[in-house]
């Protein structure tokens, strides 16, 4: 079955202010969106409701014609990573996603050695997070999108703090997620150095 | 076959049922090894307190059953239950609010002889709230069954 | 299937990294415990030294110190995985929110609790209790302090990322701790005169198993909550 | 009957509905306070051990079942925010928790100002009064917990799983501290049997308590009519209302 994410009539508040309002959006597989907007725009508040973190005030999100927002809802469709990286200071990158990976109720994909591998960290492995810089925590944190089989990518500032060449390894990870029909959200400030965006969507 | 999402619901409410009874059968039996220590007199005589260790015994200071001992602080009383009395021994001083009728708590210990020596006896304000006329009348009441 | 094989082992892993995290944060697991000592040694002081005067507050002030020292580990309960985004990424492995807030109770217990017991020894001997009134301490306070755990735990998670939170947290737990406080200081101070007291035992698992089979969705829901 | 509840749970709905209904509320409560201050202060008859001073069981009695009855709504409103996600039982959960609260502290109070001739301080740890200060800690809980979240869905929502906790809490903590208290002082021991308060003064009390009810139903309408105002302010009604009423004004 293709994929397809629809996000009908979505508004979000937070803090008492509306952030997102009235924003409609529909998505086949094989699909790479630009998720463009200043500070504060609601970029990360949209991506947390997409994840099913945030309830909506109004309006709907559909994965596979099923509402998210209907439990259950298993998140085990997407892959979130958030700007706050999801990693435990006190214990290494190896200890962090082999305890991810095993919790997880989502498919596998790699094994925790090949993802880091594949992020350029395997001789950092045994470091523990909070001594590696931040572009290296970026880069563990993303080598959660490996260890898992997920057709949603919901990525929060992915470049943050990475060199080009890091960049370019991220961005062609995304490339064949999409080619093999996986759909990515992407929010960044920075532009993509590949042309495989189909859609920007800029919020206000 | 049910639905899986269905059946883990379930089995988690039968869970859930589960935990509650089992609290509540431990809380009853709490209940059931009184835990207040607090016995009537009726149960005294039935024989349901505990010879060894001190409780309390409430119940109405008997008309005319208080005598005080002559050169100390030593008195005795009877508690009643409406059913059944108990003697009791205290001595020291006894609070403002002790007189005959009123309901009293002490706290103390059975001896061999079956008197409940009081370490302590406790007037409580009884929560009846009533016009004089009609306090003298239950009064009356009861005085005249005790005659009877 | 929340009874299935998967799911005990995840329970165990959960607890497993929060014990490890803890333990490499060396002073998260210290102070509550040091807490517990310098509150219990505090009352001589204020007190008397005499064994007599003592022996006879010995239970209830052993259980102040250990409700208090467990109301001050509860903060760090949630805060590193919250502002890690740690706590985001577990919910988000599609975990049962039901494994997680039971898991942080028990590494809650382990790493506060456990120790305030084993600590209770020498400091219950050293206010002069005697054997048989330590056993009934150590076995209330077992009961009791895993009942914290779990309550205490579900208004972690409900204060998290809050402003001071960690006093949040303490005033808004002791009101539920009264219970266990009156049943457990008293069936240490009943014990004292050489009674077994069964009914407050059976009080104190009762709450048990009520908080057990309770507190976990209160978690569940309050993490969430915190979340959105 | 679902579509009855739809439509008035609908902020907008609700808010001129209750408009029409308060002047009604407080009709009937000036008619139960007028009688039962009649009944409570003149023809009850005085207590034949306290006297004149039992009087005030007009106001603590009716006080400590209010802040019990407000928590229960509390408590429904709670149930109706997690399960259903109504947004006027956030509304409603904010605004009754300081009246509940409220109603605590009249209710321990006036039982300290009671205690003062019947037991002869102002503060015993009578098992009553103990229960109900705990329980004002419940809602000073839930307030300072309503008031540390800024977003109100979610500050609404974790007052409501607290208030929940404290719901199941709070008959553990009334007979925990009995059991305390009888412990350490002894059960009152009531006569037999007996009436335990007399018919003339019962009747007054009873419709006292429905003046506490209505009362607390009309300031209740009153705050949630408000917040209801805060919370919709950015919708066209709530602008419409202002227009109108500025116009009205001048």
């Amino acid at each position: 079955m293709p994929n397809s994410l629809e996000v009908k009539n979505l508004s979000v508040e937070r803090s008492n202010r509306g952030i997102i309002k009235d924003l409609s959006l529909s998505l086949a597989g094989g699909h790479l969106v630009h998720l463009k907007g200043a500070n504060g725009s609601g970029k990360t508040t949209f991506l947390r409701a997409l994840a099913g973190l945030i309830d909506p005030s109004h309006g709907k999100i559909f994965w596979n014609k099923k509402n998210i927002n209907e439990r259950p809802f298993s998140q085990s469709c997407l892959n979130y990573v958030s700007h706050s990286l999801g990693l435990a200071e006190e214990l290494t990158t190896l200890e962090n996603l082999s305890f991810l990976r095993a919790i997880s109720r989502k498919t596998l994909n790699k094994t925790v050695e090949a993802s880091l591998e594949a992020m350029n960290l395997k001789s950092f492995q045994d470091y523990r997070v909070a001594i590696l810089s931040a572009g290296q925590k970026q880069r563990a944190s993303l080598a959660q999108l490996l260890m898992f089989n997920c057709p949603l990518w919901l990525l929060d500032e992915p470049f943050n703090s990475l060199d080009t060449e890091s960049c370019g390894v991220i961005e062609s990870l995304i490339d064949d997620h999409i080619s093999n029909g996986g759909i990515a959200i992407v929010a960044s400030h920075q532009k993509f150095q590949s042309s495989t965006v189909q859609k920007v969507v800029e919020l206000k | 076959m049910m639905h899986p999402m269905r059946k883990k619901r379930l089995q988690l409410i039968c869970l859930g049922i589960l935990g509650i009874g089992i609290a509540l059968a431990l809380i009853l039996t709490a209940f059931e090894k009184n835990l207040m220590y607090f016995y009537s007199p009726s149960e005294i005589h039935a024989g349901d307190a505990p010879a060894k260790r001190p409780f309390r015994i409430g119940g109405m200071v008997v008309e005319g059953s208080v005598v005080r001992q002559a050169e100390s602080l030593g008195v005795w009383f009877n508690l009643t239950d409406t059913a059944n009395e108990q003697m009791v021994y205290f001595e020291g001083i006894l609070p403002d609010l002790f007189r005959e009728g009123q309901g009293i708590v002490a706290k103390g210990q059975m001896n061999k002889s079956g008197l409940f020596v009081a370490s302590e006896v406790l007037a409580k304000h009884d929560e009846n709230y009533m016009p004089p006329e009609v306090a003298e009348a239950l009064e009356n009441v009861q005085h005249n069954s005790k005659v009877d | 299937m929340i009874t299935g094989t998967n799911n005990w082992n995840t329970l165990f892993m959960l607890v497993r990294r929060d014990v490890i995290k803890t333990w490499r944060q060396s002073a998260d697991l210290l102070y509550p415990i040091m807490f517990f000592v310098l509150v219990t040694i505090l009352f001589p002081f204020a007190l008397s030294p005499e064994t007599l005067v003592l022996r006879s507050f010995a239970g209830g002030l052993l259980w102040i110190a250990a409700l208090l020292a467990m109301s001050v580990s509860l903060e760090n309960l949630f805060k590193t995985d919250y502002s890690s985004g740690a706590l985001e990424a577990i919910v988000l492995s599609g975990v049962p929110l039901l494994l997680v807030g039971l898991a942080k109770a028990i590494a809650n217990w382990v790493l506060s609790g456990l120790p305030i017991i084993i600590l209770a020894i020498p400091l219950a001997l050293s206010l002069g209790i005697d054997t048989f009134s330590l056993s009934i301490l150590l076995l209330s306070l077992t009961l009791g302090s895993v009942t914290i755990s779990l309550i205490g735990t579900s208004i972690g998670a409900l204060s998290v990322g809050l402003r001071s939170a960690g006093m949040l947290i303490i005033v808004l737990a002791l009101p539920f701790f009264i219970p266990i406080l009156i049943f457990g200081a008293v069936a240490t101070s009943n014990s004292q005169t050489g009674l077994i007291p069964e009914a407050e035992l059976y009080f104190l698992a009762g709450l048990l198993v009520l908080a057990v089979t309770l507190t976990p969705w209160a978690t569940a829901s309050a993490i969430r909550t915190r979340l959105g | 009957m679902f579509r009855f509840f739809y439509h008035y749970s609908s902020l907008r709905n609700f808010y001129f509905f209750s408009a029409k209904l308060t002047p009604f509320l407080i009709a009937v409560f000036l008619a139960f306070l007028i009688y039962s201050l009649y009944g409570a202060l003149i023809s009850a008859p005085a207590d034949y051990q306290q006297g004149d001073s039992f009087r005030i069981i007009y106001v603590h009695v009716p006080s400590a079942w209010m802040s019990l009855l407000v928590y229960m709504a509390m408590g429904l409103s709670a149930v109706s925010v997690l399960v259903w996600r109504v947004k006027l039982a956030e509304i409603t959960l904010g605004a009754i928790a300081p009246i509940g609260a409220t109603f605590t502290l009249a209710a321990l109070i006036t039982g300290s100002i009671w205690g003062k001739p019947m037991w002869g301080t102002w503060w015993e740890w009578d098992a009553r009064l103990t229960s109900e200060l705990v329980l004002l800690f419940l809602y000073l809980g839930v307030i300072a917990l309503l008031k540390a979240i800024d977003d109100r869905r979610t500050g609404a929502r974790s007052a409501s799983i607290l208030c929940l906790i404290g719901i199941i809490n709070i008959p553990i903590v009334h007979y925990s501290v009995e059991w305390w208290n009888t412990l350490h002082q002894g059960p009152t021991v009531s006569k037999f049997d007996s009436p335990s308060i007399h018919i003339d003064m019962l009747i007054p009390l009873l419709t006292m308590t429905v003046a506490f009810m209505l009362y607390f139903a009309i300031i209740s309408l009153y705050r949630i009519r408000s917040a209801i105002l805060v919370y919709d302010k950015e919708t066209q009604w709530v602008k419409d209302l202002i227009k109108r009423n500025e116009r009205g004004q001048i």
